[in-house]
């Protein structure tokens, strides 16, 4: 143990690149003309570091670190997140008269933290990943500084973040007083072997508290709607899936392994909070008409049909999670690609009026706008139907048809505010002057890719259900 | 002895504390952080933490906090004094602070730690404080101590960022 | 010797003054110190157990915690600068622009 | 053999390239993508056909979608001989139609719109054909009965185009909802939804009952009755045959799918598909027959005073299909299929002559107005003499041979056999009738139309004269692969029934023991019964036109039954539209502003409203309050913690 050597990093190899790149970035972005060139370099940094994934995995520095299929699966997630932000930025930050460097380097060491979280077997790493994801987001939140309400969003991230920071350490330090250790695995042996105690369960309470609020559940998701709806809509997009996805995964790693044997007792709560954050997140959704308030308590519903599968557990309940988790990444960034597409100079294109009749102005959006919608609601052949069905079925599976039941009718609510969409594009006539769409080759192919992929794992999921079920174990 | 030392120092820590929440100068309440952190530092070393409790009071209280008082003077506001301290509702606020307060204590009762380590006060002390810690910390928790690194640098980066002359 | 169960819940109280702090304060430095109190009550939980464990590894997370508490410290004194020239206020309840 | 996947992704392909490009690039070139691609069925069905001949069938599961537990969502294909038939059927039709098109909409507006909807009707009939599961059918089901609305309120701007539209959705939806009922059954019943899996264990259900209403209700006859009520509305028979006669407000290349190919075809070829279902359902089988009989005779009646050329057709449709359903419900599902396949092409042909005519007409379609066309377009006339020549089952074009060998085998049904006999021929009778009386009121005779018309007259270009041709040789000689052994063996070949022989690994074939002499009887009786009503026909049209007029105001009631389709609309709309309307304006208008509205339509997203209105003042965008729910939130866990485990 005492020995530390360079093959201890085998593992590492795509963090250390990653590392590496933020770094790099960081140099490039002194010396490069155009601050597209730090993104691109960004992009070719994750290709690299997503190559060695698969090729790197085992444990390392005494288990404080694993790789395994559970935490490979999500970084592809991160990764897809990290490369259609990164398309999606680079005219929408020229716009938004903030392109800066700082910003690429920035989503590449919140990337990082998000990879740590998914792959750590120790709580202070998990905490330290969690920090460094955090901290960078709380910049990027605040990342246009000339613009009141990003700034806003980001004091109100940021201090609701340390104050969720807080509330995850005091969990860790009961943990770590009553087992000793703050290792996940061993927790989780030393939980069995002392069974339940109240000390213990309210450290769990406050871990739940604290990815709940990473996680935006309801009562911890009051931060969401608000920093979502001012932070720069890149940036949204790139909080609402990344940073979600990876609190996911350190969720379910740390229930599902350390607090597993109690899982009898903490699924009731959950299921609780389950149903509140669908039952506020799509109530709340439908009194929008700020789009991207509308996908931030649409995010937040999200998040509570994603916690069933770790109410669910198992191999079956965490495959699922992952399922749904990767198909919301493409069809929220897809939504949020379409909201930048109408920002432009002067025109901000965030409310609902600005999206009248933009079938006969600009069809192609409209279209892609409308596969977006279905998806999220979950109508077949989109991927959202995929990913809602099998939650559904792993849900019906474990023996919680009526929560299945529960959630088919707050989808079907939901339904309403992401139909109404569609309806204002397609049913009502444009009003005043056009808007004009700021469609950028980069853009262009993050639409390109999120809706395809969007309708391909619609009617072709096999090669991901498989691809989750063999990740989950 | 160490009773009564542990009685002082906990006293004025919870002292201290609501006077950080109460005061209504914000450079009075950094002040009387500053105070409060003193005193955990004492704790520490109640504790045989002497490394962390100079941590503590060099980083702490020496960077981080003079970082705030620095803010505050920079951002000085004198109708601050005037306004009001508290939000509304703060009474229902401060009724669930002694709910917290209230559960802890029913909750943390039957507290019992989990395991018994190598590092004794005796082995500590063969070692130093200073040199056992530094190494756990770069041996086995050579890892966190990189991300830590990383950490830093990110703010650094963003707080140079941000806090930069506006330009557009 | 001083039993564990008093520091925890010394640990506690700190930890709930920061809460409250946190919950009721307009201020938003102050606010921000309250959360410097949180990580206090948690620190001291932590120092204590370590202690009463003979175990190291709750001191380094204490170390950690310290640490990463500059970088928040940094990072967030920062946002609040940025903050202030947008709008010319320190008091959160003044920032409502984005809400319902 | 994964090229036949080409069959039905040619059209899709040629779907999506018209529906994207269509309005800025395609334009008026639209017809190309959508005719080569069904071109290229075409040709693939014709490959698929003669590998079929060569014994090579299939039945896989191309990808699976979902599974969960037995439920299974598959697209998978079934390649066989009954698939065979209809995939040529399809094809052939929907290409002479895609050509004779190119003529008919030139000067459209919406002409790409036109061949995307085309395409995605014939892909959807295609799917429909070659699905190897329930699911798929009933996919391929409802995308045709959409496409068929979209088509047939192609003009929606017409009010009574796009009536007709809604009309034919909603008969369909009627039909549908049955059929969807026994598509769940049959999946309660037998836990998969895979064809071959159902057929193997439909034997095994065959006694079972299941109590409904106090009745015990044999299972499988559930089902095959519940699967009918979709072929009833697909295929237009009575009751819920309104819908077809409307349909003529699309387009007049459309009509000529719906009937001939894509659309009304599907229900007969559901229920051949799943004879072994229907096989095991002595009950539903006579249903089946007799609901064909039925309309077969009662549509024929209503065709035999119908002024419109197109809905003289439209009639004579529904007739024809009731004939298809006879042969079904005795058991000769390939009699059925043989009878598909001849009308596919001469009720084609009849739709696409009147087309013609009614081009030259400027899109008359009153018979009255018409008369003497003969002269100025020789071609039509030629071609539909022969198409109505082939309805009314004159040897030896291809109608006699599928009509007499239904109505053969249903003289040797047995059961209902005999009836279901007697109100086919009774049919035959009339079909040669109202088919001789529009040819005479609109060929013969001298024009009876307006002088602007008759200086407009002329032939139809080649584009559309083509296909007529093309039709009418199959509408000649369509037949004859499928002759039986009477007539053949006047030719020295002994089994010439190439067709059933064909079909029989699929939907096997009556074994019938009687002489021939009454087989040539029979025969001989049905030819003569058609020549007969071809007789009456001249008489009131060309020898005598007095006589319609005096009949007519001698039976005065029965004509205007007729004349008024037996008044099923008006019955309809009295019994269900207006009821329904009513419903709608008085009861759910009337109590909007009282209290079932207020307190359940508006009530819910009321309800949901004001709490969300709540909600969202919690909403505040104040920092600390949302840190106090937080804080709440996490008390409150900590409290119900603390609490149970104390």
């Amino acid at each position: 143990m005492n020995e530390i050597n360079v093959s201890m990093l085998a593992p590492l190899l795509p963090e250390v690149i990653m590392a590496s790149a933020g770094i790099l970035v960081l140099l490039v972005e002194l010396v490069a003309r155009r601050k597209e060139t730090a993104g691109l370099l960004s992009i070719a940094a994750v290709a690299v570091a997503a190559y060695y994934v698969p090729h790197s995995f085992g444990k390392s520095f005494g288990g404080m670190f694993v790789s395994d299929g559970y935490s490979a699966f999500f970084k592809f997630i991160f990764f897809i997140n990290l490369i259609l932000t990164v398309l999606l930025s680079m005219r929408y930050l020229v716009i938004e008269k903030s392109n800066h460097g700082e910003y690429y380097s920035l989503v590449v060491f919140s990337t990082l933290g998000m990879m740590l979280m998914a792959s750590a077997g120790d709580l202070i790493v998990l905490y330290l990943g969690l920090e460094l994801m955090a901290l960078s987001s709380y910049v990027l939140a605040g990342f246009i500084r000339h613009d009141a309400r990003s700034s806003e969003a980001a004091v109100k991230y940021f201090l609701l973040g340390a104050f969720s920071s807080a509330l995850l350490l005091y969990g860790i330090t009961l943990v770590y007083g009553l087992t000793g250790t703050t290792d996940v695995s061993l927790i989780g042996a030393a939980v069995v072997e002392k069974g339940l105690s109240t000390p213990l369960f309210l450290s769990v309470v406050f871990l739940m508290a604290a990815f709940g609020f990473k996680t935006a559940l309801a009562p911890f998701h009051m931060w969401a709607p608000d920093v979502y709806e001012g932070a720069p809509t890149s940036v949204t997009a790139f909080m609402s899936v990344g940073p979600k996805a990876a609190a996911f995964a350190a969720f379910g790693r740390v229930f599902l392994t350390g607090f597993g044997s109690l899982s009898t007792d903490w699924t009731g709560i959950l299921v609780v909070l389950s149903i509140l954050t669908m039952a506020v997140g799509n109530i709340l959704a439908i009194q929008q008409d700020n789009i991207k308030r509308m996908l931030a308590y649409s995010s937040v519903a999200h998040a509570g049909y994603a916690v069933l599968g770790i109410i669910v557990g198992g191999a079956e309940g965490l495959a699922a999670m992952m399922n749904y988790l990767f198909i919301y990444g493409f069809m929220n960034l897809g939504a949020f690609a379409v909201v930048i597409m109408l920002r432009s100079e002067g025109v901000r294109g965030e409310a609902l009026e600005d999206y009248k009749g933009l079938a006969k102005t600009h069809p192609f959006a409209a279209a892609v706008m409308l596969v977006f919608m279905f998806s999220l609601t979950g109508i077949p052949p989109t991927a959202g139907f995929i990913g809602k069905f099998y939650l559904f079925k792993a849900v019906v599976g474990a023996g919680y048809a009526w929560l299945a039941v529960v959630t088919v009718i707050f989808s079907a609510i939901s339904a309403y505010f992401y139909l109404r969409v569609v309806m204002y594009m397609y049913m009502l006539e444009p009003e005043g002057e056009a808007v004009t769409l700021s469609l950028s080759p980069s853009l262009g192919l993050a639409l390109l890719i999120t809706t395809l992929v969007v309708i391909l794992i619609g009617v072709y999921p096999s090669p991901l259900l498989s691809f989750a079920r063999l990740a989950a174990g | 002895m160490v009773e009564w030392f542990f009685g002082y120092l906990a006293g004025a820590v919870i002292l201290l504390a609501i006077l950080v929440v109460a005061s209504r100068n914000p450079v009075h309440s950094v002040l009387w952080m500053l105070l409060m952190f003193l005193h955990v530092a004492g704790l520490y070393l109640l504790l045989n933490a002497e490394f962390l409790a100079a941590t503590q009071v060099i980083v702490y209280a020496g960077a981080i906090l003079v970082l705030f008082l620095f803010v505050v003077m920079l951002l000085n506001l004198r109708e601050e004094i005037k306004i009001r301290r508290f939000t509304g509702g703060w009474l229902f606020k401060g009724l669930t602070a002694l709910g917290i307060i209230y559960v802890l204590r029913r909750g943390l009762e039957g507290f019992r730690v989990g395991f018994e380590g190598p590092w004794s006060i005796e082995a500590v002390g063969r070692a130093t404080h200073t040199r056992a810690l530094g190494q756990v910390l770069f041996t086995e928790y050579i890892l966190p101590f990189e991300i830590a690194s990383l950490l830093l640098l990110v703010a650094i980066v963003g707080a140079v960022f941000l806090s930069k002359k506006r330009l557009r | 010797m001083v039993p564990l169960y008093w520091y925890l819940w010394l640990g506690g109280v700190v930890f709930a003054i920061g809460v409250f702090g946190f919950l009721a304060r307009r201020n938003i430095i102050i606010m921000f110190l309250s959360i410097e109190l949180m990580l206090n009550g948690v620190n001291i939980s932590l120092v204590a157990l370590s202690h009463y464990m003979q175990d190291l590894r709750g001191q380094i997370l204490v170390f950690f915690i310290i640490a990463v508490a500059a970088a928040e410290a940094a990072i967030g004194l920062a946002i609040i600068i940025a903050m202030f020239r947008n709008r010319d206020t320190l008091h959160a309840d003044e920032m409502a622009e984005m809400k319902g | 053999m994964q090229y036949y996947l080409l069959i039905p992704l040619l059209p899709l392909g040629a779907f999506l390239l018209n529906i994207m490009l269509g309005r800025r690039v395609i334009r008026r070139q639209a017809h190309w993508p959508s005719t080569l691609a069904v071109a290229g069925s075409l040709v693939v069905t014709v490959m698929v056909l003669l590998d079929v001949m060569s014994g090579r069938t299939l039945n896989e599961d191309l990808y699976v979608w979902i599974v969960s537990g037995n439920f299974k969502v598959s697209v998978g294909f079934m390649i066989d001989q009954l698939t065979a038939v209809m995939l040529v059927v399809v094809t052939s039709v929907s290409f002479l139609v895609h050509v004779y098109s190119i003529g008919y909409m030139q000067d459209d507006p919406g002409y790409y719109r036109f061949y995307a909807y085309l395409s995605l009707f014939t892909f959807s009939m295609l799917m429909l054909v070659t699905a190897n599961n329930f699911l798929q059918l009933y996919f391929g089901w409802e995308a045709v009965g959409l496409c068929s609305y979209l088509l047939i309120g192609f003009w929606y701007e017409k009010r009574s185009a796009s009536d007709a539209g809604k009309k034919a959705f909603i008969v369909n939806r009627f039909g549908d909802f049955g059929f969807g009922l026994g598509v769940i059954m049959v999946f309660l019943t037998f836990g998969t939804l895979d064809y071959v899996s159902v057929f193997d264990g439909a034997g095994g259900v065959a006694a079972q009952t299941i109590n409904i209403l106090g009745a015990d209700v044999n299972l499988i006859t559930l089902i095959a009755l519940l699967l009918f009520c979709g072929a009833v509305g697909k295929s237009a028979q009575v009751p819920l045959h309104v819908w077809l006669p409307d349909a003529m407000e699309g387009p007049t290349p459309v009509s000529a799918l719906i009937h001939a190919a894509t659309m009304v075809t599907a229900g007969v070829f559901m229920v051949a598909r799943l004879n072994p279902i229907f096989s095991l359902s002595p009950v539903a089988m006579d249903v089946v027959a007799v609901v064909g009989a039925v309309t077969a005779l009662f549509a024929a009646t209503i065709a035999l005073v119908q002024n419109d050329i197109k809905r003289v057709i439209a009639y004579s449709t529904i007739s024809q299909l009731g004939y298809m359903f006879i042969a079904c419900g005795v058991g000769a599902f390939g009699a059925g299929i043989f009878h598909l396949y001849t009308h596919a092409f001469f009720k084609a042909l009849l739709f696409l002559c009147a087309g013609s005519v009614m081009h030259a007409m400027g899109g008359e379609v009153d018979m009255q107005k018409m008369g003497g066309l003969k002269r100025y377009m020789p071609l039509t006339y030629w071609t539909m003499l022969i198409a109505s020549l082939s309805i009314s089952g004159i040897p030896p074009l291809a109608g006699f041979f599928s009509k007499d060998e239904i109505l053969w085998v249903a003289f040797n049904g047995g059961g209902v056999g005999r009836a279901v006999w007697a109100l086919g021929t009774l049919a035959a009778v009339l079909t040669a009738f109202y088919s001789f009386r529009l040819i005479y009121l609109t060929f013969h005779g001298e024009f009876r139309g307006t002088e602007e018309q008759r200086h407009h007259l002329h032939e139809s270009p080649a584009v559309m004269t083509v296909p007529l041709a093309v039709l009418c040789v199959g509408a000649v000689a369509a037949g004859w692969i499928g002759i039986p052994p009477i007539i053949s063996s006047v030719f020295g070949v002994e089994d010439a029934n190439w067709f059933a022989e064909f079909l029989k690994p699929v939907v096997g074939h009556p074994e019938i023991e009687a002489p021939h002499s009454t087989e040539a009887l029979v025969m001989g009786f049905s030819v003569a019964v058609a020549a007969v009503g071809i007789a009456v026909a001249w008489v009131f049209y060309i020898r005598n036109r007095e006589i319609p007029a005096v009949l007519a105001r001698r039976c005065g009631i029965l004509y205007r039954l007729l004349f008024n389709k037996y008044y099923v609309d008006e019955i309809y709309n009295a019994t269900v539209v207006r009821p329904a309307m009513l419903i709608a304006r008085y009861v759910l208008v009337g109590l909007s502003d009282g209290v079932i509205i207020e307190g359940v339509v508006n009530g819910v997203p009321a309800l949901i409203n004001r709490f969300g209105a709540r909600l969202r003042r919690l909403q505040s965008g104040l920092l600390q309050s949302y840190a106090a729910v937080m804080a709440l939130g996490l008390f409150l866990l900590m409290a119900v913690v603390v609490m149970v485990l104390k």
